[in-house]
């Protein structure tokens, strides 16, 4: 069970135009930076992106923007990217805004086979246009859909050549939901590892959920707001 | 005499209760984070997927992926946890979070909260903030009494777009604190310096006035 | 001559494509496990929270906490990974497994399957039974043609409360193979020592036997 | 943030007759052996468990069922205990039947706060009897709702004293749904580690799942069905 492919450029290779598309990260962490790269680099057009955030101007799913390659994003918070707010302004992207917490769910119910649950996030608000509300126990809940894409890509920190993948720290956030929510899953790591290194019970993606393993050529992992404190306690 | 960030931050700690799990969200929330004593014992949540935030990094220490929501540079205390989006909003939405402390750009007097749409700006999106205030078994929001403008943001119908109906359990000010009960809104306490005549005068919801500030009285501007 | 068993099971293999997840069933199909070939390179899912079960343990090296479904002591190979129960189902109600074999006391003709309820014995439970009917991409049940007093196990319409409706893809007796498409059965393959004949004599549903077989025509006892 | 208690019979005591009481475990595996054990010795009573199965006869759950403090049982199956068929025929215990994966995904619900999801299993059986069927893309799905209980009893392998739980191989199966959907969860596990001997990325279970934590006094780990292959690699 080989899933490893020898580059970015040919993992996404078979993605075609109008493809949806789940793609991990929250904001810069964690986000598949080579395969985004290459999805740039091969000019695949008319995306829909699912995804958290839509990078900033010059970095993340940014640099899809800026080349005109997405015609939709679904998404909780896109407000760190002018070339976004042009395109969004000018009709050239479409724009469905969802909670943070119900697109995780929207994600995770997609990749389960759950083809809708209720949650109250919402309620009383836009986001509740066009949907049912019901009543469970007094309290007031939103029908909302699972989300399953065409595909997904995911940035992991090791991943074995079965595609179980591990992340790091805060880059897990929606990676792990993307993964299974993709009909084809593609993810990059920063160390690939044989089979058998990795201990059963410390796998967040068992490999089930991936087709497609690429080790990450480089990474930059940009930071997008660098927050220290001096040496002596004090914030910065 | 104390700026209105820092009577606004100060009475919000105190909403901190030894062994609570919080989330603190983005912005003027996030100040209270470094104003924690440690002995108070605390967990705080961060919806992208980590329990136990520590204080930024020293300077060089940087870990590209460990951030807070706010997409800032943090570390992790002993004792935290990583985690997906999906179980972090299973936590927010699940009550098991005690305490979620938000900013608000309005507050109306039956608890309705609006914080994610800024007039006249593009819209960029509510972030977790719905899910947090219907999830967190307490909601504190913290925000100016004013604009700059000078108008009251605790108003009697919010104008702009809700985050949620009826969620607000406690709105500290640099004036006040009010508490919100089946639809109704009561002032509980002054702040340093403020007088129940300014409160009045710079609300325009329609509030009560706790026993214990001056005997029930339906207050107001109308 | 092979048992009944054997000539399912054996047949059953030929269902094992590579790189298959795949989720064997309590029972005969867990017979399965044993007989696929390493070098098919699969990975058996287990629903208790396991991908890549392994043989059965060597004696006096089980794990008690490393089981299967069907509760019995085994290992796990390498590039195993475990999970929780709702991650498991996540995986087969989602589509992810490729491939479910599992026992049955009645299909019938449109695709129905009767696997949990046993007549005139008190219920035991579904298990996971009528999660994985719906959710892996193929549905194999294997099954002896005729129960115990000589009835067909293979009718118009199931007697016994469904596990699900319309969920069967193929069917393998020691008799024959039969596929479900669209309501309607056929006849696709006839076990060895089996014939056209006594696949009819022992077959209540209605089917349509494989052009590659015989032309098609309408069979059935009616 | 201490959630140790000193024993078993302690971190039971306040649980009331007649509450509702999530329990993790497998059959046999991953069953938390000590707190049973200690709810059986107090004899609370009139209780409802949610737990996938019910023991077998002289172990696990079948204690609590033996000592007649079970009044009803919500599982997939059964099928392992005498004691559970003579109090179901007599009609002294109610036994509510649900297909595995719905259980396991009713107890993730209600510990994620969504009241209602649908899921295709049972649709067209007895399952479905008083159920909302509901058609999404052409498919029939059964909504379901999420299960919260007063009391979870979960056993991990590992517990930092901040309620951090890690579990081993599948003994992790139901556990870490029940720690999430019980009010009050109490853990008990083989080992209790200093906080910050966990890695944050290997936990399974965070802390803000679980109140109350307890070392395993001892633990039997029964098996249910010893299989063994010999040592020349032939199946028994």
């Amino acid at each position: 069970m080989d899933k490893l492919a020898r580059s970015a450029e040919e993992a996404i290779r078979n993605i075609p135009d109008g493809a949806t598309i789940a793609v991990g990260g929250f904001g810069l962490c964690g986000i598949p930076e080579n395969l985004i790269a290459a999805l740039r680099d091969r000019g695949t057009s008319g995306l829909t992106i699912v995804s958290n955030n839509c990078g900033v101007d010059d970095w993340g799913l940014g640099l899809l923007l800026a080349n005109r390659q997405i015609k939709k994003m679904v998404s909780s918070y896109v407000g760190e990217n002018k070339t976004f707010e042009q395109q969004f302004l000018n009709g050239e992207l479409e724009v469905e805004l969802v909670p943070q917490g119900t697109l995780a769910e929207r994600l995770r119910a997609g990749g389960a086979g759950i083809p809708g649950f209720y949650t109250p996030a919402g309620v009383g608000t836009p986001v509740a246009e066009g949907k049912e509300t019901r009543t469970f126990d007094d309290r007031a809940y939103l029908l909302e859909r699972g989300i399953k894409t065409d595909y997904a890509l995911v940035k992991a920190w090791k991943a074995d050549t079965c595609g179980n993948l591990v992340y790091r720290r805060t880059s897990r956030n929606f990676n792990p939901l993307a993964a299974a929510a993709g009909k084809v899953t593609i993810a990059e790591a920063e160390e690939i590892v044989d089979i058998g290194a990795l201990d059963p019970d410390e796998i967040h993606t068992p490999g089930i959920f991936v087709q497609h393993v690429v080790l990450g050529r480089h990474y930059e992992k940009r930071v997008e707001r660098r927050t220290t404190r001096s040496p002596k306690g004090e914030n910065e | 005499m104390k700026s209105s960030r820092s009577k606004i931050v100060s009475r919000a700690l105190e909403e901190i209760k030894s062994g609570m799990y919080i989330n603190l969200g983005i912005g003027m929330p996030t100040l209270i984070a470094n104003e924690i004593p440690a002995e108070r014992g605390v967990m705080l949540q961060s919806e992208n997927g980590l329990l136990g935030i520590g204080p930024y990094p020293e300077d060089g220490l940087e870990d590209a992926d460990l951030i807070n929501a706010g997409k800032e540079t943090v570390t992790a205390v002993s004792g935290a946890s990583c985690f997906d989006s999906a179980e972090s909003f299973a936590m927010i939405r699940g009550g098991h979070v005690d305490l979620a402390i938000l900013g608000g750009m309005e507050v109306a007097e039956n608890g309705d909260l609006a914080n994610w749409m800024i007039p006249g700006k593009m819209v960029k999106g509510m972030g977790g903030a719905m899910d947090l205030v219907h999830g967190a078994k307490r909601i504190v929001v913290i925000m100016e009494h004013v604009n700059k403008q000078g108008e009251s943001k605790v108003k009697r119908f919010c104008e702009l777009p809700l985050t949620g109906q009826r969620v607000v359990h406690r709105l500290i000010t640099e004036l006040a604190v009010f508490d919100f009960h089946g639809g109704e809104m009561t002032l509980v306490e002054l702040q340093p310096d403020a007088t129940l005549e300014e409160v009045r005068e710079k609300t325009e919801a329609y509030y009560q006035v706790s026993t214990g500030l001056l005997g029930t009285e339906k207050e107001g501007r109308s």
